[in-house]
């Protein structure tokens, strides 16, 4: 097993785990925060497959690690964008959940 | 010469890593939040700052070693500002008010 | 090994914490301490490129996005925290998730040898672009278009959240206006902090053609010390409205685009460099796109604008 | 000397898994900001040693980041979990 298989194994624990958050968690911030770590997890098993393609002198494959930056940006606008989603249900509803019967 | 560097490394990182344990230790052990405050601070900035002395030791360029140091300083900064608004906060709801 | 063993328990362990802490709170700061374990990981994986924006984007950035809305929802999410699902619900989920999680796991398990990989290519365009840090040549020339499309993406992003303004600060302030540090320890980190975080923004920005870093994460850093001085009340947001701060944002776009087009005239196609001026334009790119994507991601943590000029 | 380094490295961030627990118990915001910050110091000497230790000096330039978002985050931490009625004031 090399170095790179163990932070493989971490991504696929992580985002079985951010996807079990998304689900139980009713409060929103808590599934956008669920969200992120399924991404978390998303990018590592880039990682991974970058270490993998070393060659060419480069320690990784250039392309999945700009793939990676390009990726955590979307993400942070994805999160920011739904941060103030929510804080408008908020203002709106006094409501921080989906759920109508509450 | 080399091996003298090395071994001046060896110390200060060995030193450095020992006060980040006892930072821990007190991070963990000490009862109120003022004193774990202190245990942490004190302890967590000088073991950075000798695991930083440790690596300047083995740095040939200049402009390297300074940016080591600016680690250190920075995060100096950061710790004390943090610690006093910290402190600042935790006092009202502290065991002697 | 044992190294990354460890590590990547502890990421594990913190990212359980994140989920199941009952505090919002102690859960958005369980993932700090996960995007900063993971720009650890990062650097293990060869991809110091990456860990630079996990460190300052990925923990940093979007940890205080996450970090005020906990606070401003601090009393609702109180009482939404009783209403969990049920506990066949919950089991049903963590089948389902392990089951997602097992078969991950057997694919990393059975990847191909020898792993297939872009590497040589984007060595060979590497050449061509003058750059000496490959993962920006990929950015910026193998994979132009990709980034060209994200800055756009971020701005896009931008106008949804503006468009979620409440009707009275339509075109008005970002956030809440911070005072002065009543006995001025803020102040004064502040006024240290932000001129050597605006250098080293700039120097991992500039750094970034020949080593890891580049305009993500340069712009990111820049975006960090706008909010600290705002933070620390040195500095107040714009009203949104104002044409230069629109400039500003749609700058480096619109320069990414123009250039992008000049392709056609000056090489051989869309985004195609001609290989003389290929590192020059390259850069005339990268300043304003730089500049674009600090100011929108300082006013995309600032959030909607919720007060008018007067106030 | 990578070794010894690495051993340091690892040593650091055993520490910094230490201060986690103190994340798990609280009891209070103050020292959950706490563990954030011995994290961001632990983090940031664990980064200095694989730096030199993994011959990444760029690894450096990491650590200079997380100094400044380290210092960003928790000036955050602190305005945030005061609250808003001292923010207001």
């Amino acid at each position: 097993m090399s170095d790179a298989t163990v932070y493989g194994l971490c991504s696929a624990v992580l985002v079985g785990l951010g996807l079990f958050g998304l689900i139980v968690h009713p409060e929103l911030l808590r599934k956008i925060l669920a969200f992120n770590l399924i991404g978390g997890g998303v990018f590592l098993l880039f990682g991974v497959v970058a270490r993998r393609g070393a060659a060419a002198g480069f320690g990784g494959d250039p392309v999945p690690q700009a793939l990676v930056i390009t990726g955590l940006v979307v993400a942070f606008a994805a999160t920011a964008l739904a941060v103030a989603l929510l804080r408008r249900l908020f203002q709106e509803t006094g409501r921080t959940t989906l759920r109508s019967d509450g | 010469m080399s091996l003298a560097l090395d071994l001046l490394t060896i110390l200060a990182v060995s030193a450095g890593v020992f006060f980040f344990l006892a930072g821990t230790v007190g991070l963990l052990r000490f009862p109120d939040a003022l004193s774990r405050l202190h245990a942490l601070t004190k302890a967590d900035n000088l073991g950075l700052g000798l695991v930083v002395l440790g690596l300047v030791f083995q740095e040939e360029r200049l402009f390297a070693a300074l940016k080591l140091i600016t680690v250190w300083l920075l995060t100096l900064l950061a710790g004390a500002t943090v610690t006093r608004l910290i402190a600042r906060n935790a006092r009202p709801a502290g065991p002697r008010g | 090994m044992v190294f990354d063993i460890g590590l990547a328990l502890l990421i594990v362990a913190v990212a359980v914490w994140t989920i199941a802490a009952r505090d919002t709170f102690a859960a958005v700061i369980g993932f700090v301490a996960f995007g900063l374990l993971l720009a650890l990981a990062w650097v293990r994986l060869a991809a110091p490129d990456v860990a630079l924006t996990e460190a300052a984007l990925g923990s940093g950035v979007t940890g205080v996005v996450l970090l005020g809305a906990s606070t401003r929802l601090r009393h609702a999410e109180i009482s939404a925290a009783d209403k969990k699902p049920g506990a066949m619900l919950r089991a049903a989920a963590a089948v389902l998730c392990t089951v997602v999680s097992a078969g991950l796991a057997a694919i990393v398990l059975v990847l191909p040898h020898p792993a297939p990989t872009l590497a040589p290519q984007a060595a060979a365009n590497m050449a061509a672009t003058g750059l000496g840090n490959p993962v920006t040549a990929v950015l910026m020339a193998y994979r132009a278009i990709d980034t060209l499309l994200e800055t756009v993406v971020l701005l896009l992003a931008l106008l949804g959240l503006w468009s979620l303004t409440p009707d009275p600060f339509w075109g008005g302030l970002p956030g809440r206006r911070h005072h002065d540090d009543p006995d001025g320890v803020l102040t004064f980190a502040a006024q240290l902090l932000v001129p050597v975080g605006i250098l080293v923004g700039i120097h991992i920005f500039w750094v970034g053609s020949v080593a890891p870093g580049g305009e993500f994460q340069g712009a990111t850093i820049l975006a960090a010390m706008w909010i600290l001085a705002a933070m620390a009340g040195l500095v107040d947001a714009p009203p949104v409205s104002r044409r230069w701060l629109r400039l500003i944002l749609v700058a480096g776009p619109a320069v990414f685009f123009t250039i992008g087009l000049a392709g056609f005239a000056m090489a051989d196609g869309f985004l195609a460099y001609p290989e003389s001026h290929a590192k020059l334009l390259i850069v005339m790119i990268e300043v304003p796109v730089t500049l674009s994507i600090a100011a929108t991601l300082a006013l995309l943590v600032a959030g909607p604008p919720e007060r008018m000029p007067q106030q | 000397m990578a070794e010894f380094l690495l051993a340091a490295a690892g040593f650091v961030l055993g520490m910094v898994a230490l201060g986690l627990v103190r994340i798990l118990w609280g009891p209070g915001d103050a020292d959950r900001i706490m563990a954030a910050q011995l994290l961001g110091t632990g983090g940031i000497a664990t980064l200095l040693l694989l730096a030199e230790a993994m011959h990444v000096p760029a690894a450096v330039d990491v650590a200079l980041t997380l100094a400044l978002l380290a210092a960003f985050v928790s000036v955050a931490f602190v305005k945030g979990s005061a609250g808003s009625e001292a923010d207001g004031a």
